[in-house]
């Protein structure tokens, strides 16, 4: 539903219908990681693997370069996506800091004095100004 | 016949399970988030619940986009602790009570709530790490739980007040239970966090105790806020505290404030913790 | 915008589809059965709906004891015909429109209604025998089809009052639909049977007309008609009625009868059908 | 939920929660005759095919003797159990003819003429007195 107000947040996907049904075959391969057996398989050949679920080029591409904000801009969701970065071996703040486009150090440092403040990041105007 | 006896509204962070599960919990980034919790440790442990009604979201473990019920309630006998892609939590079998389940699934259908009922589910750490802040880490749960999963990862998700109406009738039917009984009512998830894109990280104290203060004296307001406040001011994960108001409409319309904590951080997110009683 | 215009009611009996599929409809114990569907044959032909709103019940065939959906919608783009337990009926694959249905869920769960979204689901003979009473045997069913799977196995079902709002919450989700496209929407199962147990073969015409006589003309008064009632007059199975609220809730207040057939039997079952208009 | 107003319809099974939760393993059983393989295994061998489910001996029997009404007393639910009249090539009508213990010819009958009248049928009292 384009026009919704949410959409006015920056640096945010919020996961609706649109996402959802962009995102399906992406999500399900992540959801397929909740196995270790297919983690392995996974890992072996990750190419072979994805043949498996039909999602978009640019989502195959996204996957394949681990490029996380790529990945929920074409329909991923954070629930899943995290699944491949387990995966991969990396923690939801780990996780979290790359998304930002922090280093890790840094991004843990911004949580520990408080986390990033509302004020200046509650609507794309603000980012715009900013 | 049963009753309420308690309200127990916690975050659930996964990090908070893996700090238990590995002895963390002394380090100085996790004391201040666990000192928080002995309180109410000691108050449940002698409350000594029958039963913890626990409302929580599943995170993509047991439904996934292929169908994502709104309330599911589970009425099966046991759950197991679910591999969500770092392996199982070493924490014990999560064991139901099919009877009260059952009987709270037809009172709310009738009361016009279209619920899921589950009768086959593994839990994640939305409903685990919840038992591992009450209870510790015992061989065994100390009582019998009934999760109650609510949707908050597909947009949209139930409004305030749907939550809150759903918990005054989750209340009228446990105390229709013809059973002497005593349950705990957990909410769980929250408080302000984002987890995803570049805005992760987002946390708002002010939103967050002024959510804590009108979930006490004034779920009507609470249960007001809309989805987009949520997203914007709590981030777009902090959307999950919808779920604390079907605890805050089956603690009843007063409550005392036994217990507060509230601290920043643990991992991503704002922890928040509340202890109720029902007047 | 999206529009209704048209409302489909009839029993989905797994004989009939028996017949259909085996060419027996001109049999002298079927032909009764059929020939009150030659009207609505022509109606919905001249109609070219572009989609097909189908509130049916699954009958143990995508969803188990394991879970329970009160109210299932489908958002997929396909559903394939299911094997019941005697091999896939022969007909078309069906077709969904993903993009209305999921504007559908949203829009009727922030109407506070607590569905369950299902994107991965065959579909038995609830849904397909309504379709191949209405469009024959073609290649390719005419239009695409929004399964609503309604819970009526496992006791209790939704009210008739619930039911009827949802038809009004559907209709409403319907209507602000930006895109232009006619919906008919499908109400199935019913009339009054009994398929289990010592007092299997119950029929109860006059429950029957009287439920009609009341669907159109009053269906606050249908829908106040207790569980226990359509148990006890209608057979067990002949709560699958509360369906037809469904329907009827999203027609609109007012409506018009085009067209009505009622027979005994098919198979173990009281055949009803009727055609409404809404004004 | 016993006091229910329902229990008091003669010769029915409502299939509330004290039946689904007796009934779960049994139905489950009947819900795996869905698949044609599994219609075969069991057909092959029904005692080894049956200790896959725990359901109770009385349950077990029920099943293995056919005894449709037995099945429904202890949990079953039509719906299901008729998968298993299905894997015997059972028809939906005939299968209630048995259960209402008619001849198959005398039920079929019955529907053709209207079915089996409401009067006389509404109460457990009325079977008592009839
Ligand atoms: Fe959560
Ligand atoms: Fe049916």
């Amino acid at each position: 539903m384009s026009g919704n107000d949410y959409h006015d947040i920056p640096g945010t996907f919020v996961f609706d219908a649109e996402q959802s049904r962009q995102g399906y075959h992406l999500n399900m391969f992540c959801m397929s990681l909740r196995q270790a057996k297919n983690r392995e398989a996974f890992l072996a050949d990750e190419a072979a693997y994805l043949d498996r679920y039909p999602m978009s080029a640019e989502q195959r591409q996204a996957v394949l370069s681990r490029d996380w904000n790529e990945m929920l801009r074409l329909g991923g969701n954070i629930y899943y996506t995290s699944k491949l970065a387990a995966t991969d071996g990396i923690t939801f703040q780990d996780l979290a800091a790359i998304m930002t486009g922090m280093d890790r150090d840094a991004y843990r440092q911004m949580m520990v004095a408080g986390g990033r403040p509302i004020e200046g990041n509650r609507t794309k105007g603000d980012w715009d100004n900013g | 016949m049963a009753k309420i006896v308690g309200g127990y509204a916690t975050s659930h962070v996964p990090a908070i399970g893996v700090a238990i599960d590995q002895g963390k919990t002394e380090e100085p980034y996790w004391q201040p988030v666990f000192s928080g919790y002995e309180w109410s440790r000691k108050w449940i442990e002698e409350l000594k619940p029958d039963v913890a009604f626990v409302v929580y979201n599943d995170h993509a473990t047991a439904f996934s986009l292929e169908l994502i019920p709104t309330f599911a309630l589970g009425c099966a006998a046991e759950y197991q602790p679910a591999d969500e892609g770092w392996g199982a939590r070493p924490v014990p079998t999560v064991h139901g009570h099919p009877e009260l389940a059952w009987h709270i699934a037809q009172s709310v259908i009738l009361d016009e709530f279209d619920i899921t009922i589950v009768n086959d589910m593994e839990v994640d750490h939305g409903l685990t790490v919840p038992l591992s802040l009450a209870f510790g880490q015992p061989h065994a749960w100390p009582c019998a739980v009934i999760p109650l999963a609510v949707n908050v990862v597909q947009y949209p998700p139930p409004t305030g007040n749907r939550c809150l109406q759903f918990g005054k009738a989750i209340r009228k039917a446990i105390e229709s239970f013809p059973h002497d009984m005593r349950v705990v009512v957990f909410g769980t998830g929250g408080m302000s966090h984002q987890l995803q894109a570049q805005r992760a990280g987002l946390i708002n104290p002010e939103f967050d105790q002024k959510f804590l203060d009108l979930l006490v004296h004034d779920p009507a307001a609470a249960a007001a806020i809309p989805h987009v406040d949520y997203l914007r001011d709590a981030g777009s994960e902090g959307i999950e505290l919808v779920m604390w108001l079907v605890m805050r409409g089956a603690l009843g319309d007063n409550v005392t404030e036994l217990h507060r904590h509230y601290h920043v951080p643990a991992s991503n997110t704002a922890v928040g913790h509340l202890v109720l009683e029902p007047k």
